[in-house]
């Protein structure tokens, strides 16, 4: 069994995709599932953005000398900008589903209103 | 290993800590507060990455308004993670 | 037809969608009749494109931008997105006439908002060709349907939603991983452009990132352990939503996990991800099959089935070979009709007698004799009865299964059929033979396009070579990656 | 535990099949293709400095039309799902007067800090979206610090309507002109502002594209905020 060779990034990357997938599979309490898949959001975006770094240049922005040979390739800082706000957009909506939730049954513990509908 | 270097390795540890904490914690607005953090840290590492557009968006819309809307969801709803039994996977059932 | 006109399938939704703020105070019927509006408008646009798509042969590209594809984002409209656009509109049409009498939960601004937004999300899915484009309209789609999975705002609703939300953010993140695996490995998101490079990708890489992305769609699909969502997603929506879930939403994932499973069929490492999709599907088939058995609730029990025939889909989709292809997408078609005819008659039953339990169909048949009939004729066409449209699919996927040299999952799907017949032959007997009294008046409306659906049902099921020829031309639009390469006008970028 | 262990050991798993997909993407080496194009040819195309933006906008403007659309749907289906026949907020404890003072003086500065970033997104970073969000800011510290503070709803459903159709019009308007949906039309039929490209009036259909987009998302997430805020009374 070889150990990949991968840099820190990638791996606070996929450290923080792992931490919110453990927190959806395992924690009870709606927030606190929604809380794991916005940290599992942010670890995608950093991966994205990670793989998108070239070493030794500098942010596209093209001006200050700065000229297209030596800046970093900006199409995944151009997806991770959609995709954080596609992430605030799905948080919003589970988070008044979670509101509902709680207005109908009393808790946000799933297995809790599992056995209040019987 | 020079100085930068380690900085990201400081930053990722943190990084990965406070979402290891936003996880356990019990107290949801704690946990909130963990999830910020982790937003925040991930916005100091896309500055380092070279992507200030993304540094800034994650700021303003990932740590800032996310957290906040989250805050307003536990004020309507409860604050602490009740006791849990182990049966994981909730969702997958049928 | 100038093809950048096609754009407008897009743009017309969207900019209905966002003017329904300015008409809201006109009360709560101009807003209904704005939906059927913008739907018949859809409707026609989607028509004309597919005529012109049939015509000439010639796929339409849209450019987004006027940019040539690698640099811009195309739309390209094939004989397969051209045929299911026109499907996604038509129904949205027939589903928005029945919102008229179906849904009275405020606030119907919202709702038409929402309504209009899941079908340019389904239509978007079908006809977009470039990956990152895809996970924005599936993003559109799905996060339309969390909030209208939740509109009646029951407990039941809510929990479905959340449901939902959970396992499709699992998936968007994990499609979202694949698709930087694969741009990292190739250095481009369109999908002709990727067709072109994928023999050179590092078969680990394709591997990883094809599998992620199928994964990530397979919620949308509800292929098996990623749809618990589906049975409880559909029994708590309000009823047209239910049918658009079953008629296209669902489709477009299906589509757009075959479109990129045969994009990337030059990459090493395809076979392996080939396979697991035959064994996501078989499984779906027999889960859902056997759950559907032990339903009382029959709208619940309807959705199981049609759970089981997206796995067949996805099972003719994942064979490679061309006639699988074929067949699937045939079975696409058909199964957008039966399923809509009958989701939209329990539905109607549903908001007449208040529920959709098994005893509310109990002499349904004296009561609404028309309903019963279509639900019937819908039922008999889900099994598989010759004369009816179903029969011709099913037989085509089994007979491309075992040339494929899959005979376990014909089987498979051969006993699932069985399973099938028996609770279907349950609800008809309960319908015509049940106890039950007192004669209801039937919507005009609903039972137009009721009858319509049967009509189409029995055309297909006795003619099936006009729709058969249609869906080969479509399934060749998937299958045949060298063509569609060929008519993107990709720019020389790199080299 | 027992179920617990089995979790973290399926996630290892799953993370270990996933760094060796991304062992083969190595880190930090140049895997342009499309990238390399863009940064070529971004002055001359589009007239943005910023390249990042001029993908968002121009040569990516389809994904952004569907990102607004996101957000569009994310404010109707949260303004769907609390919906209530009558609301009311029902904050109890009043702000304290550094709160109320701050918010009243800088009010207008953080609605014009985030118009400054809207507007400027073709030449540092930034651009609509966080703009947007730092306009909704503006608004949330109304809420914390007032108690009876609400947003002209009415005012605003408008406002986040008009700008998404005046998106979807420029670029119908492009395919009027130039023919193609979402053409950039300002600089590449017309060329206004060939000539002071890394100044404000630069940048084709970008600044009006941004402003539509600062508006918008600014408008919604507020309206998302109020929602949040209020709770249904009964009558």
């Amino acid at each position: 069994m070889n150990v990949p060779d991968i840099s820190v990034y990638y791996f606070g990357a996929i450290a923080l995709v792992l931490i919110g997938l453990y927190a959806v599979l395992v924690k009870k309490n709606v927030l606190k599932i929604l809380i794991g898949l916005s940290i599992m959001e942010t670890g995608v975006n950093l991966l994205l953005v990670s793989i998108g770094y070239i070493s030794g240049k500098s942010a596209p922005i093209l001006s200050e000398g700065i000229t297209a040979s030596n800046a970093v390739d900006p199409i995944p800082q151009a997806l991770v900008l959609t995709a954080i706000v596609i992430g605030v957009a799905t948080t919003a909506m589970a988070l008044s589903v979670a509101i509902i939730l709680y207005e109908k049954y009393g808790t946000l513990n799933v297995e809790e209103i599992r056995r209040l509908r019987g | 290993m020079n100085c930068i270097t380690c900085i990201e390795y400081i930053i990722v540890a943190l990084m990965i800590l406070s979402a290891i904490l936003a996880v356990e914690w019990r107290d949801l607005l704690a946990a909130t507060v963990g999830m910020a953090a982790v937003s925040l840290f991930a916005s100091i590492l896309f500055f380092m990455l070279q992507a200030p557009d993304v540094a800034m968006t994650e700021a303003a819309i990932g740590a800032a308004l996310s957290g906040a809307i989250v805050i307003f969801a536990i004020k309507r709803t409860q604050r602490f993670e009740t006791e849990e039994e182990e049966k994981p996977g909730w969702w997958v059932r049928w | 037809m100038n093809a950048q006109y096609a754009s407008l399938l897009i743009a017309v939704p969207l900019i209905s969608a966002f003017f329904v703020p300015l008409i809201k105070g006109f009360g709560k019927r101009t807003v209904k009749y704005y939906l059927m509006l913008v739907t018949l408008v859809q409707t026609a646009i989607a028509g004309a494109v597919f005529v012109n798509v049939y015509r000439t042969g010639e796929p339409m590209i849209v450019m987004a931008g006027g940019w040539k594809p690698p640099v811009g984002i195309n739309l390209y409209v094939g004989p397969f997105a051209a045929l299911f656009v026109l499907i996604v509109a038509i129904m949205s049409f027939f589903m928005a006439v029945f919102s008229l009498k179906a849904v009275e939960t405020e606030p119907i601004d919202k709702y038409a908002m929402l309504f209009l937004l899941l079908m340019l999300g389904a239509t978007g899915m079908i006809a977009t060709g470039d990956l990152f484009n895809l996970f924005v309209f599936m993003e559109i789609t799905s996060i339309s349907a969390y909030a209208l999975t939740a509109y009646n705002k029951t407990g039941e609703a809510a929990e479905a939603s959340l449901k939902y939300i959970i396992l499709g953010g699992i998936g968007s993140s994990f499609f979202l991983i694949g698709v930087a695996l694969i741009y990292g490995a190739t250095g481009t998101l369109n999908m002709a452009h990727l067709a072109q490079l994928a023999p050179y990708i590092d078969p680990k890489v394709a591997q990883v990132g094809l599998a992620l992305l199928i994964f990530g769609l397979a919620v949308e699909a509800e292929l098996f352990p990623l749809n618990a969502w589906a049975p409880d997603a559909y029994q708590a929506a309000p009823h047209p939503i239910t049918a658009m879930f079953s008629a296209f939403v669902v489709k477009a994932g299906l589509y757009a996990a075959a479109r990129l499973l045969y994009i990337m069929q030059n990459a090493s490492g395809w076979g392996s991800v080939l396979k697991m999709v035959v064994i996501m599907a078989a499984l779906t088939v027999f889960v859902a099959e056997f759950s559907a058995l032990r339903q009382r609730d029959v709208k619940r029990m309807i959705a199981y089935s049609s759970i089981s025939q997206v796995g067949m889909i996805a099972f003719a989709l994942a064979l490679g070979t061309q006639a699988g292809v074929e067949a699937g997408v045939f079975h696409m078609i058909n199964h957008a009709i039966v399923k809509a005819l009958l989701f939209l008659a329990v539905g109607y039953v549903g908001i007449t007698l208040g529920g959709t339990g098994i005893e509310k169909f109990s002499g349904l048949g004296r009561r609404m004799p028309l309903t019963a009939f279509s639900i019937t004729v819908g039922s008999l066409a889900a099994v598989g009865i010759p004369l009816f449209n179903i029969f011709w699919s099913k037989i085509r996927i089994l007979i491309a299964g075992v040339e494929a040299g899959y005979t376990w999952g014909v089987a498979l799907i051969l006993g699932a059929s069985v399973v099938e017949a028996v609770y279907y032959i349950r609800l008809i007997h309960t319908m015509w033979f049940g106890e039950g009294e007192g004669r209801i008046r039937e919507n005009l409306a609903i039972g137009t396009i009721a009858l319509f659906l049967v009509l189409l049902i029995l055309f297909i099921g006795l003619y099936p070579n006009y729709f058969w020829t249609v869906s080969q031309k479509a399934g060749q639009d998937i299958f045949n990656v060298v063509d569609y390469v060929k008519n993107v006008p990709l720019m020389g970028v790199g080299s | 535990m027992l179920k617990r262990a089995l979790a973290i050991i399926t996630l290892l798993i799953i993370g270990y099949w996933l760094a060796q997909g991304l062992a083969g993407v190595p880190f930090g080496q140049d895997k342009m293709i499309v990238g390399r194009y863009y940064l070529e040819n971004v002055k001359e195309q589009t007239g943005a400095v910023n390249a990042v933006t001029a993908i968002v906008v121009n040569y990516r403007g389809f994904d952004t039309l569907g990102e607004v659309t996101v957000l569009f749907i994310a404010s109707t289906g949260v303004g769907a799902l609390l919906w209530r026949k009558k609301k009311k907020r029902t904050a109890r404890a009043e702000g304290s007067v550094v709160l109320k003072t701050g918010t009243e003086l800088l009010f207008p500065f953080v609605v014009l800090f985030g118009a400054y970033i809207f507007i400027h997104g073709h030449l540092t970073p930034g651009g609509g979206f966080p703009g947007g969000a730092t306009i909704a800011t503006a608004f949330l510290l109304l809420y914390m610090a007032f108690i009876n503070y609400e947003i002209p709803h009415r005012a605003f459903e408008k406002t986040e309507g008009l700008a998404g159709m005046g998106y979807v019009l420029v670029g119908l308007i492009g395919l009027a002109i130039g023919g193609y949906f979402l053409f950039d039309w300002i600089w590449q039929t017309w060329n206004w502002g060939h000539d002071n490209i890394g100044r404000l009036f630069s940048g084709g259909f970008i600044p009006i594209i941004y402003t539509l987009i600062g508006i918008k998302v600014g408008t919604e997430l507020s309206g998302i905020i109020d929602n949040m805020l209020k709770e249904g009374v009964s009558e």
